[in-house]
């Protein structure tokens, strides 16, 4: 099809897209209207069944974390085959790896910035079950804050310090551990991911059962994987640099 | 709660997860034997599971959380004989995928394995699941894990296949997350039955109509029904034989029959009234992919391009076995997508032997006299895909078409032209590879296809051409012999008589109730079914020969020509398809369905 | 007006299905798939809404003080930090194009024809 | 509805769009990293801060990254060739 046959059907049929999904959407109770059941039931029993206070992440973690055990596996197959096609693409074109020059501010800044952003990366993961953050949130923002290494020192160093088998162990680990708690429960006698764990006092880090597990399990998993994402990427940038 | 339920997704995952970490410190090896291992086991645990499920699901809550008062907390998986049965499928063919690859790669490390089994995971998250929007997540997971082994071989690979696969996909997913928003939003709910009790009081008006068209459309391009098939054949032409067989045998099943999984637990209650108008537009749907399907099938000298076009044309048999939207065509379509799914599974890896011997699967290039074995298993399972009774699929098809109704009669005659036309495809390649009849110059068939496999470096062939011939050979009976299972035809329609009762189904998954036992019987197949399935048989291989003895030239005329220049291999003319479908769908939706 | 966050989902979808078909380059194609994906997360939060409702975390508020649904949240939440995995897949598989066939417009670089 | 939401609403549709009409690659990257940050006053006005601080995550960091990386190589290519 051409692009002079292409554009008037597609202008058509958009239209009458447009149009069926707005017949759909009329249909929807007004906005902030919504009544339930489902989360506004999940919203009167989670404190008394969970002691977490955010209840997105018992949802994330516990509800519907099976949901989120596909979704983890989804990232883990997405970076690792992200990882084989760039390195297929660069063996076709194997160029020597050279670092590129910083200058000695940007160089700083970015050094001073590193453990801010680590840290705060790490506090968004750990109160996740109480106040709005959580794994997946604190995973991304810690990967983040490493890559930042790469920006003040040189592309070696973060090479160095995220080697990419030992972040693959903790990707895989990662994603493991959140299997494997799932199937401790299943061989304790209990439900798949189910809950085998006091569930502490509410509001304290150590309250919502096995959800902190879960949690920690997903930060290291998400940040691994962000890390190993961004090595590539960065990795098929140096490629280029002459 | 029985505890093998969750196994079949945790296991593959776990083992996927677990094989990634430990990848760098284990043998090669280690990945074949975890992968065969776990993929077995799966199998195993799919046929318990389809034993179990005789008379009534396997309700599975995760997290221990059981409805409370009617009102779902957590995620379910609702197992029946279908789900069972594909979860079965996916299983064995993801065995035979790998024993298959066993030394086919090059590529040492364990991501392909890694892969395979995310896929499998997913895929029997997918089969298993009773939840809109846990079904969206393994639908995605699976893409994402297809398009990454779509990508996977020894030398790098045209990748534009797996972009188009992409994309188009992708926006299927957005579609079918689009709709859960609309349903969520009426609803409240994400669990199938929940939703449908919900609906069930309520008229089908714009939402329920709108949100079932794009629930719908997501999971028809999954299946790759026209015109939604664009992305399919590409993604299959590029993409190495084992894996193709996942594609074939697993992904269009289960996205097809995701449509029932979801038709008739949520939507059957407001749409029960416009129930013939909805049997006719899925049936001209199925029909229209069945045709052009086959006939595409029939004008490719790829082999690979050629199974994934035969591939369409069967999923479509299927769509019309749902879309008749009576238990026995339902039963019909269970069976018939699990034993024609082995069966091209298996011509798949037959033609994964025919790369590895002689480095192409071009009709017109290939030529293996010597290689008998494999061309008794093409050719009996062209013969299958003919539907030449009894094989099992010969079963399936006979219930779709004798649940057929009314205004229906003409099935037989349209879907005798498509498996002649499948058939004859896959014969007419036979003769040539095989016995080199015919011709080597076939314009009509286009240019040399551009396929990962084609330009291998030259080492010596690699895999063990028994473990490919056994693992095929092996599909291609368990195919075929599902016909000698007793009673199995009965079972399928109990099955499908039970999934149709939409009240009992609610019950049963959100208070437990034991569903009333139904009286369902399958009838022998009827005269009319045998003697389709024998003309069709027959007129396979007439075709066969007159194309490799007449030679196609009769054929290059304008129609066909056209229809094949809408193939154009450019991702963004498939999305303006894929849209244009859409609307088209919808149309015949809001304006028939009210 | 009470439908404008659904009219701005609807639009979201349309227009990014209107960038990928008339895009010229695969890595413009990808982005827009990526603002058509945000008119799902779009509506399903809409959806969840509701009016004068608090965020759905009971820290320092008294259980049963009104507050938004949770679950769509959570639904968003894990999307859309997996969809910039996605993402990266397609852009790889991009850049692989790009070393083979030295463009990425899409009218340029046909799968298979016929 | 209150005016915060609508205004969000909308810079959000009009942000959509200009990363769809824009035809030069940098500049859609940058424009898309925007369109990102709207997101995240959408969601926050949506009463969602997980999914707006996850949306920061991603829409402020990762995707630009990942964008911008791509956009680098490629243009190192195309110059090379030349």
């Amino acid at each position: 099809m051409s692009a002079r046959t292409r554009l008037p059907l597609f202008l058509v049929s958009v239209a009458g897209l447009a149009a069926l999904l707005g017949y759909g959407v009329a249909g929807l109770p007004a906005f902030g209207d919504y009544h339930g059941p489902y989360g506004l039931v999940l919203n009167h029993v989670v404190l008394a069944q969970r002691h977490t206070t955010n209840v997105v992440t018992a949802v994330v973690f516990d509800y519907r974390g099976f949901d989120t055990l596909g979704e983890e596996l989804m990232l883990f197959g997405a970076v690792a085959a992200t990882a084989l096609i760039l390195r297929e693409a660069r063996e076709e074109e194997a160029r020597k790896i050279l670092d590129p020059v910083h200058s000695e501010p940007v160089r700083l800044i970015g050094l001073a910035a590193v453990p801010v952003v680590v840290l705060l990366g790490l506090f968004v993961a750990a109160f996740g079950y109480l106040t709005p953050g959580g794994g997946f949130q604190g995973g991304t923002v810690v990967a983040l804050g490493l890559l930042l290494v790469y920006l003040a020192a040189e592309h070696r160093a973060y090479r160095r310090l995220t080697p990419t088998a030992v972040v693959d162990v903790f990707e895989g680990g990662g994603a493991a551990t959140f299997v494997g708690l799932a199937l401790g429960s299943l061989a304790g006698g209990l439900a798949f991911q189910q809950n085998f764990l006091p569930l502490g006092r509410i509001g304290a880090l150590t309250s919502g059962g096995s959800i902190p597990l879960l949690n920690w399990a997903t930060a290291i998993e998400v940040a691994a994987a962000f890390l190993l994402l961004f090595g590539e990427f960065l990795e098929e940038v140096m490629v280029e640099r002459r | 709660m029985d505890v093998l339920v969750p196994l079949p997704v945790a296991l593959p995952l776990l083992a996927a997860a677990f094989l990634a970490a430990v990848g760098h410190f284990v043998p090669a090896w280690f990945g074949d034997l975890v992968a065969a291992v776990v993929s077995v086991a799966v199998t195993v645990i799919g046929v318990v599971l389809l034993t179990r499920t005789g008379r009534h699901d396997l309700v599975y809550w995760f997290g221990g959380w059981r409805p409370s008062h009617g009102v779902a907390l957590g995620i379910a998986f609702d197992v029946d004989g279908a789900g069972a049965a594909l979860a079965a499928l996916a299983g064995l063919l993801t065995a035979a995928s790998v024993a298959f690859s066993w030394r086919y790669f090059d590529e040492t490390g364990p991501l392909l394995h890694v892969l395979l089994l995310v896929f499998l995971g997913a895929v029997e998250g997918f089969a298993l699941s009773g939840d809109l929007f846990n079904l969206f997540v393994f639908l995605e997971l699976m893409s994402v894990a297809a398009i990454a082994l779509t990508g996977y071989g020894d030398e790098p690979a045209p990748l534009q296949g797996a972009l188009n696969f992409g994309i188009v996909n992708g926006f299927g997913a957005f579609f079918l997350l689009f709709g859960i928003g609309l349903l969520y939003g009426r609803t409240g709910a994400l669990n199938l039955a929940q939703m449908g009790r919900s609906l069930a009081g309520g008229r089908a008006d714009g939402l329920v109509l709108v949100g079932f068209l794009l629930v719908t459309a997501g999971f028809l391009v999954k299946a790759g029904v026209v015109p939604f098939h664009f992305w399919l054949a590409d993604a299959y032409a590029v993409a190495p034989a084992p894996v193709c067989v996942l594609y074939s045998g697993v992904m269009s099943d289960l996205g097809l029959h995701a449509v029932a999984k979801v038709y008739w637990p949520v939507f059957s209650g407001p749409l029960a009234p416009h129930t013939p108008a909805l049997r006719a537009i899925l049936v001209t749907l199925g029909v229209t992919s069945a045709l052009v399907g086959s006939a595409m099938a029939f004008l490719q000298r790829d082999l690979k391009r050629m199974l994934a076009f035969v591939t369409i044309g069967q999923i479509g048999i299927g769509l019309v076995g749902i879309g008749l939207l009576t238990a026995r065509s339902l039963g019909g379509e269970t069976l018939y997508v699990v034993s024609d799914g082995l069966v091209r599974g298996s011509l798949l890896l037959v033609v994964g032997v025919l790369v590895r011997r002689l480095r192409s699967c071009d009709e017109l290039e290939a030529r293996g006299r010597g290689l008998r074995s494999s061309a008794i298993l093409f050719a009996v399972g062209a013969l299958a895909i003919a539907g030449l009774p009894p094989v099992g699929s010969f079963f399936g098809r006979a219930l779709i078409v004798d649940g057929a109704t009314g205004g229906y009669r003409w099935l037989p005659i349209v879907l005798t032209v498509v498996s002649i036309l499948s058939g004859g495809a896959l014969l007419r390649a036979v003769g040539r590879i095989y016995f080199g009849w015919g011709s080597e110059r076939e314009p009509v068939l286009g240019e040399k296809p551009v396929s990962a496999e084609q330009d291998e470096p030259s080492h010596p062939p690699r895999g063990s051409l028994a473990v490919m011939l056994a693992s095929a050979a092996a599909l291609l009976v368990v195919g075929v012999g599902l016909a000698a299972w007793p009673g199995l035809p009965g079972k399928a329609v109990a099955a499908a008589t039970r999934s149709l009762d939409r009240p009992a189904h609610a019950a049963e998954v959100l208070e437990g109730k034991p569903p009333p036992s139904p009286h369902a019987s399958a009838p022998a197949p009827s005269e009319t079914s045998i003697a389709a399935g024998l003309v069709s048989a027959a007129g396979a291989v007439g075709l066969a020969l007159l194309a490799l003895f007449g030679g196609l030239g009769a054929l290059t005329r304008a129609p066909v020509l056209r229809l094949k220049a809408l193939h154009s291999g450019i991702v963004t003319d498939y999305v303006a398809w894929l849209t244009a479908g859409v609307a088209a769908l919808g149309a015949a939706f809001v304006f028939g369905l009210r | 007006m009470s439908y404008l966050p659904y009219a701005l989902s609807v639009w979201l979808l349309v227009v990014g299905l209107y960038g990928v078909v008339t895009s010229r380059h695969l890595v413009h194609l990808v982005v827009c798939l990526t603002v058509a994906q945000s008119s799902t997360y779009v509506l399903l939060l809409a959806v969840g809404y509701r009016k004068h409702g608090t965020a759905p975390i009971f820290k320092g508020i008294p259980l049963g003080t009104k507050a938004t649904d949770p679950v769509v949240q959570a639904l968003v939440l894990t999307d859309v930090v997996v969809s910039v995995a996605v993402l990266a897949l397609l852009l790889a598989v991009a850049v692989q194009v790009h070393v083979r066939e030295g463009t990425l417009d899409p009218d340029e670089i046909p799968a298979v024809r016929g | 509805m209150i005016p915060l939401q609508v205004a969000a609403l909308v810079l959000v549709g009009v942000g959509g769009l200009a990363v769809v009409l824009a035809r030069d690659l940098l500049r859609q990257a940058l424009l898309n990293s925007f369109y990102g940050l709207q997101l995240v006053v959408l969601f926050l006005v949506f009463q969602a801060p997980d999914v707006a601080l996850s949306a920061l995550a991603v829409g402020g960091g990762a995707a630009p990254l990942v964008i911008l990386a791509t956009l680098a190589k490629l243009r190192a290519r195309e110059e090379r060739r030349r």
